[in-house]
């Protein structure tokens, strides 16, 4: 079945719903609304690309923090972010349990991860194994950072996948640094891609700040692993437009020419440009999106700051699965 | 009823896991043709075929990792590690993964997965054949932790962490493998629950806690005392997280005084929890020290016969601990 | 003498270390540049080099075993992993290697290796960025567990931890990083023996056992019902192992009361090890249960701040606990 | 500095020592005399090589429990071994505390190592960096089996090393078997070698049958690390020509041909047949060196036999260093 073509408003619109939230979580961290906010701004691009190469519903997710377009292009709403952001009650991955950005949705198939990094790669190749001994051609999709792929966690989750063949794809998000850490202290190799010639399996490189790249390296990945050919490697080129986090200052660290280099090449302004260039969307569409854009964030904002905080006494369950019943 | 050894017991419950249940697998180094280097489960492979019963790559981590993911797929996978000391690779799998998970998903993931891994000494097997850990287990909320003592627990407790929704640290007392026997009913669907520790010889002097071979020990010294007129009550945990405090402080309410006896060093180990356990809700009933009889504090068991008799605990220390604490 | 915070107090530790001893280095995630993700680094790198002041890759196991693999050289590593939390793909490092490395090769073999992790709640960090896991390594012979609680205690520990021979877990209670200001000597060297607990508030009424930022806490407690006419003994264990079991028993022996505070969970947490030495040695002198005032048994401290207060011990808490057993 | 020639009759020499030193063990535990044996017999052409490769004295060791051959050549005495198979008084690794064959020995610069695989490999690295913290031009070896290259510990030593251009040779003994687990079920590469490109090392494949290949290189890969070019991964394709150890029986997993076709490339009847081809080596000679290293050998076990073993409370030192001093 070959892939159909890039639905391009729609990964428009979701990677601008992703800037636009994500943008606001910086402003309410300013406002000290928000204690902890963790960017995915300049990895949009690439999230929303792989989201929209796969079937939704079907296939398994099991992301990392800065997965916030790949998660609302999976179907998480603002609200539920801003939720999170808040530590409210009703915020879906962890009642309010973990850090915002910890994702985790039973009902788009996005298994929760934790904060130690490398830890989702080998549940997801737990999950390929299952989807292989069950029958079906889903598969799993799970994302890391270039710096994470250090652990061996992501080396032996890697390696189960090629050895088994399993239906999985991994595909690291390279902006560059692990915090302060530049790739070149993480590794020898100058593409992680490499790594997977060591492990037997297909490394592809793809320009993640292109949406329509991303969605054809993810699909076509995809489509191997549903003919059984098993897992894929795929690195995807972003940008950390951001400091680590809202608990960073990059300025000790990061060359200011990059940062700005960087920000010329700005995922979200390149894909605008090019939808306006090829007469996919109009500058009155444009805005109309922009207005959408923000009127849904501004509701959910306003809804999750009225929201309570979960009661004290939440805290005590479910420590075990007899205790969801109880609880 | 028949008679069988505790290994064949852990091979019948997995057999017939297996056999009831399409979703179990069994996952681990060797387990496979191999049918483990204890041979638990042997024939296995030949019988569920290479999808149920998975040689996995050497590597500890990944097949605890791995069986985290198809469990969150609502698989029940089996993992085995190959010895308890080899378990340490996948410590952050187990603790920060299997533990949390339901808590820190509210629920909406859970992971019903056993970790079996035989442990313990006494069987030459040097510092990294022959540790007991469990005690950096029972510290984490999340898990269960079960040691059984016998053939008919070990089937039966097995068939029960197979089907318990949380992730059970399953440890095996490989020194009794094929040294324990006992009756074991045949067919039917023996389910020993998890939970609840065993009276398993009942005594009015004092209260002697084990689990795994010591279990077997106390009950040889239980025995030797006896004769010299002492009455142990002697109660298997089975057990170990949860803590069945309702049956530990009920035996010392009667008894006043307790003893805990385990393989694995002292400080910090799981008898440290029953005497603060103890020493906390039974203070009026105590009538004398609550008393550990436990590994030593060195790294692990020694190769070397004469060091590693020194390490272990045994019927004759265990029958001295009883002596002199009967006599306090 | 002037007065720092804890954070300062660990970072002149480093820095006079580093300019002492040229076998001294540091490596962990961010030391470089930017300090550590807390500072604690902040200027090292500037003064003393990318090879002595080490980025490593994203990868705590290799972290601690390339650590060790330079100690046994003879170097004098410090190896700083971001948040205790993140320890555990070093733990098969920790405790297989590194704690067993002078036993297993009968003293040929030596690990000075220190390994700093910031630990502890209450500051935000959810599950992943507030555990306290002590308990995992006082369980293990052959490390050395060492948590300051003040300044002072910080710098002259950390100086004695990079000196001792041995491997040597410090864990530094995060949220007192700035909290906590206290008077440090200018000049001069520093060192605070690893081993004995600390008196740091002498009463008659009943013993309070901390560590790190409990120890704060059940300072500030101690205040509150004195005012109330509880003299409440503090003792600040600050090695927790090798246990000062001399200064623990001797001030039960005195007081007849004990209550152990950690936020680590409670069941077979640090607490358990002291109830249990006491319960077996200081039986006689006790007037009271034991008491544990510890974090409750679920996986660790969550987000959503009523949740997290809710799992945290405080002063109020700490102060109730004082008052119930001054009663009892 | 080119690579002198290698000292052919010392390789043999020492190959013959430590084939009929394993076979006595063996017969030893068929004697009931040991508890416990894990043999190197097959192995020994690559350790060998690798040993006089080396600049012992002042080069670096952290090997694995296969390595009889290797630590002999680097001076660990017959005695000595056979007290570790007894696990007597004096044994030189451990005083007796670890199981037989894990080495240590100080005097050789060979470090401790334990039975958790791939432990040592982080360790390696670890010497390599401190080689380099102080200077001068000294290289570490560490060997491991090729199943124990899945473990996550020896991706991540692999990758400190080569990002740090460490002076460290990863010597894979492949043997093709991990216990029972062919190496098709431990990865999907057809050779070890190939992990070092994913790892951005140079990996060479070497016959390992071949002692003088394993010299070649072993060596190059040491002149390499010494000129400050960092790591490589050397595969040494040897064979396991028993089972596993004493405990293990490998009828129900490994094919009879396999182990026939496999006796019959013996490294060391390889070896004894081209140096006597090529006329280092005559009958006579031969026959007096077997002569005198089986004279050896019962020399070591006799004394072995004879010596005690260490007293009980021994086990409770020496737990902290404060304690070799006090022991
Ligand atoms: C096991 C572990 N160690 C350290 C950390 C702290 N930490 C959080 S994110 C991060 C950097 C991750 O870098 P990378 O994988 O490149 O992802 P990025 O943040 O750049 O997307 C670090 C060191 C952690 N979360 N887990
Ligand atoms: C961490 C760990 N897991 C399991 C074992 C048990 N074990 C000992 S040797 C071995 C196989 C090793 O195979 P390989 O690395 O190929 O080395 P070989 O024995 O073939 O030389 C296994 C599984 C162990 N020692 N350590
Ligand atoms: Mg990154
Ligand atoms: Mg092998």
């Amino acid at each position: 079945m070959p892939l159909p073509p890039p639905p391009l408003l729609d990964l428009y619109r979701l990677m601008l719903l992703a800037r636009r939230l994500d943008e606001r979580a910086w402003v309410l961290h300013r406002q000290g609304k928000i204690a902890f906010h963790i960017s995915g701004i300049g990895q949009e691009a690439a999230q929303v690309g792989a989201a929209f190469a796969l079937q939704r519903g079907k296939d398994w997710f099991a992301p990392y923090y800065r997965d916030l377009a790949l998660m609302l292009a999976l179907g998480l709403t603002p609200l539920e972010f801003v939720l999170g952001l808040m530590g409210k009650q009703g915020e879906p991955s962890s009642g309010a349990r973990q850090m915002p950005s910890h994702w985790s949705l039973r009902r788009a198939n996005v298994v929760s991860h934790s904060s130690p990094v490398a830890t989702q790669a080998p549940h997801a190749a737990g999950l390929g194994l299952a989807i292989r001994l069950r029958g079906g051609d889903a598969v799993v999709l799970t994302t890391i950072g270039e710096g994470s792929t250090s652990q061996g966690e992501w080396y032996e989750a890697v390696n189960w996948a090629a050895t088994h063949k399993l239906p999985v794809i991994f595909l690291v998000e390279n902006n560059v640094y692990a915090i302060s850490v530049r790739q070149n202290q993480q590794m020898a190799v100058e593409h992680v891609a490499e790594k997977a010639a060591g492990l037997g399996l297909p490394g592809v490189i793809v320009d993640g700040l292109d949406a329509v790249a991303s969605y054809r390296a993810v699909g076509e990945a995809a489509e191997r692993a549903r003919r059984g050919e098993g897992p894929t490697v795929i690195e995807a080129k972003v940008a950390r437009m951001t400091p680590h986090s809202s608990d960073d200052d990059d300025r000790s660290y990061r060359p200011r020419d990059e940062v700005e280099a960087m920000k010329a090449r700005d995922p979200l302004a390149l894909f605008r440009q090019r939808l306006l260039a090829e007469k996919v969307l109009s500058e009155a569409q444009d805005a109309g999106l922009q207005e959408e854009v923000k009127g849904v964030i501004e509701a959910a904002v306003a809804e999750a700051e009225a929201a309570p905080y979960p009661p004290a006494e939440d805290a005590a369950y479910p420590v075990y699965v007899e205790d969801v019943r109880r609880g | 009823m028949g008679e069988i050894t505790l290994i064949e017991g852990l091979r019948q419950a997995m057999d017939e896991e297996l056999a009831r249940d399409d979703r179990v697998f069994i996952v681990g180094e060797d387990v496979g043709p191999r049918g483990g280097v204890f041979r638990a489960t042997l024939g296995l492979f030949d019988k569920y075929g290479p999808q149920r019963v998975i040689d996995s790559p050497l590597a500890e981590l990944s097949i605890v990792g791995v069986g985290i993911g198809a469990a969150l797929y609502g698989l029940r996978p089996i993992c085995e590690i190959q010895f308890a000391d080899f378990i340490h690779p996948a410590f952050n799998q187990i603790v920060s993964e299997a533990a949390k998970m339901c808590y820190r998903s509210n629920g909406e993931w859970t992971v019903p997965l056993v970790i079996r891994a035989p442990y313990g000494g006494g069987i030459g097997g040097g510092l990294y054949h022959s540790q007991s850990l469990e005690a950096f287990f029972t510290h984490v909320p999340g898990l269960k932790v079960v040691i059984p003592s016998n053939p008919h627990d070990a089937k039966g407790l097995l068939k029960a962490a197979v089907r318990d929704p949380n992730p059970v640290i399953f440890l095996e007392p490989k020194k009794g493998y094929r040294l324990i026997r006992g009756e074991v009913p045949e067919g039917g669907d023996l389910l020993v629950p998890i939970g609840p520790a065993q009276l398993s010889r009942p005594g009015a002097d004092l209260s002697v806690f084990a689990y795994g071979m010591m279990h077997h020990y106390v009950l040889q010294a239980a025995e030797i005392v006896a004769a010299e007129g002492i009455q142990a009550e002697v109660i298997d945990l089975r057990t170990l997280l949860p803590i069945d405090k309702a049956a530990i402080l009920s035996s010392v309410r009667k008894t006043g005084k307790a003893l805990i006896v385990h393989e694995d060093n002292r400080t910090g180990g799981y008898g440290a929890e029953i005497a603060a356990l103890l020493s906390d809700e039974a203070f009026t009933d105590l009538d004398a020290p609550v008393r550990r009889l436990a590994g030593p504090d060195v790294p692990a068991v020694p190769f070397s016969h004469p060091m590693q008799d020194w390490f272990m605990p045994n019927t004759e220390k265990i029958a001295a601990a009883i002596r002199e604490l009967a006599a306090y």
